[in-house]
């Protein structure tokens, strides 16, 4: 259990009368790159709200690292190494592209609320906002307003911030949503470099980049997961090719 | 800095203009800074009282009161703020002005007197003189008087005390509430009363009192029940502007029939916010009433209205300009120095009779009336306020004795030079 | 007995005041997200408009001409004024009525003059409704109590059993939604404000005569209908109408409470004249009007949504 | 990998041609300091220079909410009003020998003093933002300017608490009793305070604030809590509000209820929003000409209130940005060609623009001086209208009416398809702070 680096276990989440969430269960391993897919309206960005702290969940136990991080809010989950990206961009508008990138390494590097030193001439921020903006491929976007970005580009920062903090388990919501064929390869290139040796658990319609990313998929029908294995098992599935695949041929193209 | 406005609206320019070329060479004009609030809420009253300014003003140069010298008031706007009254104060420094007059709360006047201290002190030869024509603090006459402050109003405590005596005298009246505004003028009204009430009568009751924050009640009807149960038969308050009238309206509405003593039932706006329902149950104190036993002034009053269409209230600036004329007349000077100590113990007759210049704390003594708001009558209520129809009809006049008080002040004075 | 009675009257009435002029800047807030800064200077026009009318007409026609006038400028406003600094977002738009409140009220002054004008309750509304025990409750405040529940009930009812009312209601909680449904949204926004803005010029008809029409007017009830919406909770109809009265009640009932720290240490046999002149000798009565202020600042430390509020500001 | 300038045999020219530029800006800043009071000497201009200096600094302050976090707060007198009152307090305890205090020292005292209150009211306030923020600074603004009247123990009553800022023997000539010292005290801080306040702006937190500002949600997905970066900077921004209060202290010598009201706090709003809140030198352009329009304009015209009130929305309508952002607008390169290559259209726009002013002004001149003055006759600049008659509004109006039009028209003209001036960094600051 201790190799677990997210453990969710019967989590459910209701709005009023409905329940969106109805007991997901999903472990993921240190280390592992896992894909959650599913139709719809299914939960699957309701459940990475829950992971993530931004919706209390109604009941269950959600586990980071084998601790709970239930009830806890965005910023502590964070602290405990659990980072996420979003599906609707969701970056500092009027801060340039380097400035994005140099506030979402602050706080992994310890600085906290320090008003007593000088951002630039802290070697290791700029150290690691470099690093970032260059596996991003923004730098010669460096000096630009985020809000002028173009949407790839929006994209590609937006994954930026949610890695720059070097945290050991990275949530990113459909990362490629929106994108061009190229730019999706480019982009899937980009995620599997940078999250060499993390944890990841990725929300994804394109099934070329799940079958690409992933060495776990679980699938959410309906607030439940139900299946969960390797690429290979949720493609043999039954129920799953009964429930979601099946309307995809695209499973089969990609093989 | 003799403002576009400030000019275009000076009184009797005409009049100025045609004895100015009329007098010797020797004669001055003395120009005197009216600091109080021109733009605002309070810019109605700030206006009406400069214009009582302009108007004595255009009278007594006509009449050369202060022989071939010119009297020009000059307004400067304090937007009702000390401070800004203080940069006022430079500014008319900074032009030359060596008098200043105000009114409008005793703090822009306390503040002024402090700052004219200080002025003084450090620039002497240049000396500016305060005449106060109605911040009523106490203090001003007492602890912190000065030599270059001279108080032509009477003083809350003054007023209190024949408000609270003249009240004394109506044997019906057993129970009394008070209720004034929640600052310090307030809290000094407050303890002025309860301590006359102590001694006026006997069995006169302080049945209640109450301290509502300043100008931030809409409703006065939670206050109008409490009265009404403590069964009070008369209510003394300190309360201006719509503090005043939404007391007074809310009694009305409630059926409360008590009686109300004020202070400032006649300053501009109360008439008209009370209407009828001030009708024979609201009194105020002051230092005039056009419906005064001869209606002395009443020829002022007529031709101020007709000037201005604006009813003549600002006694008090008849009084400053009658014996600052006089002051100047008599030193055969401008120097505030010189005017202070002949303004020391001046007696002269104002509108409202013999007043006499206190030398010991610079404190006007003069009669004061209790005036009762009353339908207009023609004989004894001739003149009605603020077109409401109703008018001050004169209760009671009080000669200067009635309000006569001890002073703390330890004035010090400049050497006479 | 009959204090308590009476003190309930009062404070009711006055509560119910407070929600005619509030329910218009929640209507308006929770449509358009717009704070209306200005919207107790439309109180304050309504009854400049309504004196103005009421002396040359009559009253009556001033009751419902004045409102009509100050919805139309109302109107006019968000048309030529709002719209424009909408795309620069809601913080614009308070700046923008802010800087409005300013202006409205040195026209007031221009036009109105400075001092009280002579806004007086019309004859067969004056008197006393009823006497009890020697106290009488006019027959004014009975009225402004039938019109603000009048007023109540046809909002209600405009917004239940209307087309646009149903709109305006899915605004309530989902404003997003109704943009994205196709509604023609900014034309809803100008009848939405103008409507507020009517709401609170009737608040000034009744109430302008009810206690004092001056310029200061706006001004003191200002930050009170602020409170009210916050306390009530942003965007509920309901919660102005609860926080209106609570804060009816609580002012009024309040003034009659000569308690202060100092008489309750008094009470625990605690004589420390030390203390007589501190701040503790202020009693409940004192702080009355002070004390909506303090229930803001408390329900947004203990349920920042407000009481009856859904999303958080 | 990365350019390491260090390393360069260039590397000291380099170094002072990167420091050079960013440190010009602050020189001129000292030296118009330094000379303003040389220019504009006598004593109430000193005064009017002093209260721009306060102004500034409280501006500046108001600004790290406003600008840099996005607090529209209406409640900044507060912190800088008991700045001032704690800083007064102290200089009569040492003007009575209580305690012992340089006044050149007092700033500070007052600071800390703002930022006690900045520490309690702000743990309330700060739980919000936008709109309710707003709303919940003025509920306290309010609370604290009843008080004010109402314990006039430690506020001194309407009087206020005045002193004299001459305490003890003069250090070395300096006795802070002349104006044109306390203009210097005052120019001295605001210097030290306007470099604090940038310095702070290129810290972790003044950037973790405009990210907060920008986006407060995503500021909690990497780690920051949005409520504490808010109440943090908000904390030192009543320091430096502390520090203008009680320099105000020392420059009138007198405190009082109106230096904690609301309408101070809405005044420090208003002109910090014309200065431009998204530069940082914005408030202070904001400050002088906010002082202009209060001591100065005031002298000349009763009306400056609605003068006020207008520019202000007008600036809100057109110009977001403020006045700095339409300098900085103007002076841009593609402006000025257009400007340059389209003159005439300038000048139109000008001439129509200078003639709507002018009648704009006659018409609010007449509309003051029919319901304050005594005449009926207004005479500004140069010409007398009477304003009983009829036909003098008439007139007035249409001259506004038509100039308006020829405005307008130049206006589209000299654009002509082109992209109009920039608003839009402008509009997502404010946009970002409703939400």
């Amino acid at each position: 259990m201790s190799e677990c680096a997210l453990d969710l276990r019967d989590v459910r989440k209701r709005f009023g009368s409905a329940e969106i969430i109805r007991g997901a269960n999903l472990q993921v391993e240190k280390g592992e790159r896992c894909a959650i897919i599913g139709p719809n309206g299914a939960g699957k960005s309701t459940l990475f709200n829950l992971i993530t702290g931004r919706f209390p969940a109604s009941s269950g136990e959600i586990l980071l690292n084998g601790s709970s991080i239930m009830g806890l809010k965005p910023f502590e989950i964070y602290r405990r190494g659990l980072s996420r990206g979003f599906q609707i961009t969701n970056i500092f508008h009027r801060l340039s592209v380097y400035e994005n990138l140099r506030c979402s390494v602050l706080w992994s590097l310890g600085y906290r609320y320090s008003f007593w030193q000088k951002l630039s001439s802290l070697p290791d921020v700029k150290e690691r906002a470099d690093e970032v903006l260059d596996l991003i491929g923004l730098r010669d976007r460096q000096n630009t307003p985020a809000g002028l970005l173009t949407y790839a580009e929006q994209r590609a920062l937006e994954i930026g911030i949610a890695i720059a903090g070097d945290a050991a388990v990275i949530l990113l919501d459909e990362p490629t949503a929106g994108m061009s064929r190229s730019e999706t390869d480019a982009a899937i290139e980009m995620i599997r470099r940078i999250t060499q040796g993390k944890t990841l658990l990725v929300v994804e319609h394109d099934m070329s980049v799940v079958f690409a990313l992933a060495e776990k998929i679980a699938v959410l029908v309906f607030g439940e997961i139900i299946a969960s294995g390797s690429p290979n098992d949720i493609r043999n599935n039954p129920r799953v090719r009964e429930a979601y695949l099946g309307e995809y041929s695209a499973v089969d193209r990609t093989e | 800095m003799s403002s576009s406005y400030q000019r275009t609206s000076l009184a009797g320019s005409a009049v100025i203009c045609v004895t100015l070329l009329s007098t010797p060479a020797l004669a001055e004009t003395v120009r005197v800074a009216f600091i109080d609030p021109l733009s605002g809420t309070f810019a109605a009253l700030g206006q009406n009282e400069l214009q009582s300014f302009h108007a004595m003003a255009a009278r007594a140069n006509q009449e050369k009161w202060a022989g071939d010298n010119q009297l020009e008031f000059v307004g400067f706007d304090n937007q009702a703020s000390p401070q800004i009254s203080l940069v006022q104060l430079k500014n008319a420094i900074d032009q030359g002005y060596r008098y200043i007059t105000q009114a409008n709360g005793s703090g822009a006047a306390l503040a002024l007197i402090d700052a004219i201290n200080k002025h003084n002190e450090r620039n002497p030869g240049k000396e500016v003189m305060f005449l106060n024509h109605g911040a009523v603090d106490p203090s001003l006459t007492n602890d912190k008087c000065s030599f270059w402050h001279f108080g032509f109003d009477a003083n809350a405590d003054m007023k209190s005390q024949v408000l609270i005596n003249h009240l004394a005298t109506n044997p019906a009246i057993k129970k009394v509430y008070i209720i004034n505004q929640d600052y310090a003028a307030g809290h000094q009204f407050t303890r002025g009363e309860k301590e006359y009430l102590k001694s006026a009568r006997a069995d006169l009751e302080l049945v209640g009192e109450d301290l509502v924050p300043l100008g931030k009640v809409k409703d006065f009807s939670p206050y109008i029940a409490k009265i009404k149960a403590s069964g009070a038969d008369s209510v003394v308050t300190g309360n201006w502007g719509t503090d005043l009238s939404l007391l007074i309206k809310a009694a009305k509405e409630a059926g409360l029939n008590a009686n109300f003593y004020t202070y400032y039932a006649n300053l501009k706006g109360a008439p008209i916010a009370m209407g009828a329902d001030g009708a024979d149950r609201v009194r105020y104190v002051g230092i005039w009433n056009i419906n005064n036993e001869t209606f002395a002034g009443e020829d002022i009053a007529t031709s101020f209205k007709q000037k201005y269409n604006d009813d003549f209230t600002w006694m008090v600036s008849y009084s400053i300009v009658a014996m600052f004329s006089k002051a100047i007349k008599e030193s055969g000077s401008t120097d505030p120095v010189k005017v202070g100590f002949a303004l020391e113990g001046m007696k002269a007759t104002s509108l409202n009779g013999q007043v006499e210049m206190r030398a010991s704390d610079h404190q006007l003594l003069q009669p004061l009336y209790i005036g009762v708001w009353t339908k207009a009558d023609g004989k004894t209520v001739k003149y009605d306020q603020e077109g409401t129809g109703y008018g001050w009809k004169t209760e009671k006049k009080y000669e200067a004795s009635a309000s006569t008080q001890p002073t703390t002040c330890a004035m010090k004075r400049p050497p006479r030079s | 007995m009959e204090f308590i009675l009476f003190t309930l009257l009062n404070g009711l009435s006055y509560g119910l005041l407070l929600f005619m002029l509030s329910s218009g800047l929640t209507l308006i807030f929770s449509m358009m997200g717009v704070l209306n800064f200005a919207h107790a200077s439309f109180y304050m026009l309504g009854a400049y408009f309504a004196y103005s009318i009421s002396v040359n007409l009559s009253f009556w026609v001033a009751f419902l001409a004045a409102p009509a006038i100050v919805a139309g400028l109302g109107a006019a406003v968000e048309r030529y004024g709002l719209r424009h600094v909408h795309k620069y977002g809601h913080a614009a738009e308070l700046l923008f009525t802010f800087g409005l409140s300013y202006i409205v009220v040195e026209l007031v002054q221009v036009t109105w003059g400075r001092a009280t004008v002579q806004y007086s309750i019309p004859a067969e509304l004056d008197g006393p409704l009823f006497t009890l025990y020697g106290t009488s409750f006019p027959i004014y405040r009975g009225f402004m109590m039938l019109v603000a529940s009048l007023m109540m009930l046809s909002i209600y009812l405009a917004l239940t059993r209307t087309r646009v009312g149903l709109v305006v209601q899915a605004a309530l909680t989902h404003p997003s939604m109704v943009e994205a449904l196709g509604h023609n949204v900014p034309r809803v926004f100008t009848l939405v404000f103008a409507g507020g803005c009517g709401l609170a010029a009737l608040a000034g008809v009744i109430g302008g005569d009810a206690f004092v029409t001056e310029p200061g007017m706006a001004a003191t009830v200002g930050s009170i209908i602020f409170v009210v919406v916050v306390v009530g909770g942003l965007g509920s109809l309901a919660g102005a109408l609860i926080a209106s009265l609570l804060i009816g009640m609580v002012q009024t009932f309040a003034v009659s409470l000569d308690y202060s720290v100092l008489t309750l240490l008094t009470a625990l046999g605690i004589q420390e004249t030390a203390l007589r002149g501190s701040v503790l000798r202020i009693t409940v009565a004192q702080m009355a009007p002070m004390l909506p202020y303090m229930l803001l600042v408390l329900v947004l430390i203990l349920r920042p949504k407000g009481l009856m509020g859904t999303r958080e500001g | 990998m990365k350019p390491e300038p260090a390393q360069r045999p260039d590397a000291i020219p380099a170094r002072l041609r990167t420091i050079l530029p960013r440190a010009l800006p602050w020189a001129v800043f000292a030296l118009g300091l330094i000379v303003a009071p040389l220019i504009f000497s006598g004593g109430a201009s000193l005064s009017i220079l002093s209260q721009i200096g306060t102004m500034m600094l409280l501006g500046l302050s108001f600004n790290m909410l406003l600008g840099q976090g996005g607090m529209l707060s209406f409640g900044h007198a507060v912190y800088s009003g008991l700045g001032a009152y704690f800083a007064a307090h102290a200089i009569r305890l040492a003007g009575a020998g209580t305690i012992s205090i340089p006044i050149s020292l007092v700033p500070i005292l007052g600071g800390l003093a703002g930022m006690l209150f900045g520490v309690l009211f702000g743990y309330v306030t700060t739980k919000k933002s936008g709109t309710t923020f707003a709303m919940i600074t003025l509920g306290i603004s309010e609370l604290v300017s009843a008080c004010a009247l109402m314990m006039p123990e430690f506020f001194g009553g309407e009087g206020g608490v005045s002193f004299n800022r001459v305490v003890g023997r003069p250090l070395y000539g300096i006795s802070f009793g002349p104006q044109i010292q306390v203009y210097y005290l005052i120019a001295v801080w605001l210097f030290i305070c306007t470099l604090a306040i940038y310095a702070f702006s290129l810290t972790p937190l003044g950037r973790m604030i405009n990210a907060v500002r920008d986006n407060p949600e995503r500021a909690e997905f990497i780690g920051y809590d949005p409520q504490h970066v808010r109440y943090l900077t908000f904390i030192l921004s009543s320091f430096f509000a502390g520090v203008a209060g009680a320099l105000g202290a020392i420059n009138f010598e007198i405190v009082s209820a109106e230096n904690v009201s609301t309408g101070r706090s809405g005044a420090i709003l208003l002109f910090t929003f014309i200065g431009g809140v998204d530069y940082f030198f914005g408030p202070l352009i904001g400050a002088a000409l906010g002082v202009f329009f209060t001591e100065l304009l005031s002298n000349y015209t009763p009306a400056w209130q609605l003068y006020l009130g207008i520019f202000f929305v007008l600036m809100v309508l057109y110009a977001p940005g403020g006045l700095s952002g339409l300098l900085v607008e103007a002076v841009r390169p593609k402006v000025l060609r257009r400007s340059i290559l389209r003159w005439p259209l300038l000048l139109a726009i000008c001439v129509s623009g200078l003639l709507v002013v002018f009648g704009a002004i006659l018409a609010i001149e007449m509309l003051f001086q029919r319901s304050l003055g005594s005449d009926s006759e207004l005479k500004l600049f140069g010409i007398s209208v009477d304003t009983s008659l009829r036909m003098s509004y008439v007139v007035v109006g249409l001259l506004v009416f038509v100039s308006g039009i020829s405005l307008r028209w130049a206006w589209v003209a000299f654009w002509d398809g082109a992209d109009k001036p920039q608003t839009e960094i402008a509009g997502v600051t404010i946009r970002r702070t409703g939400t």
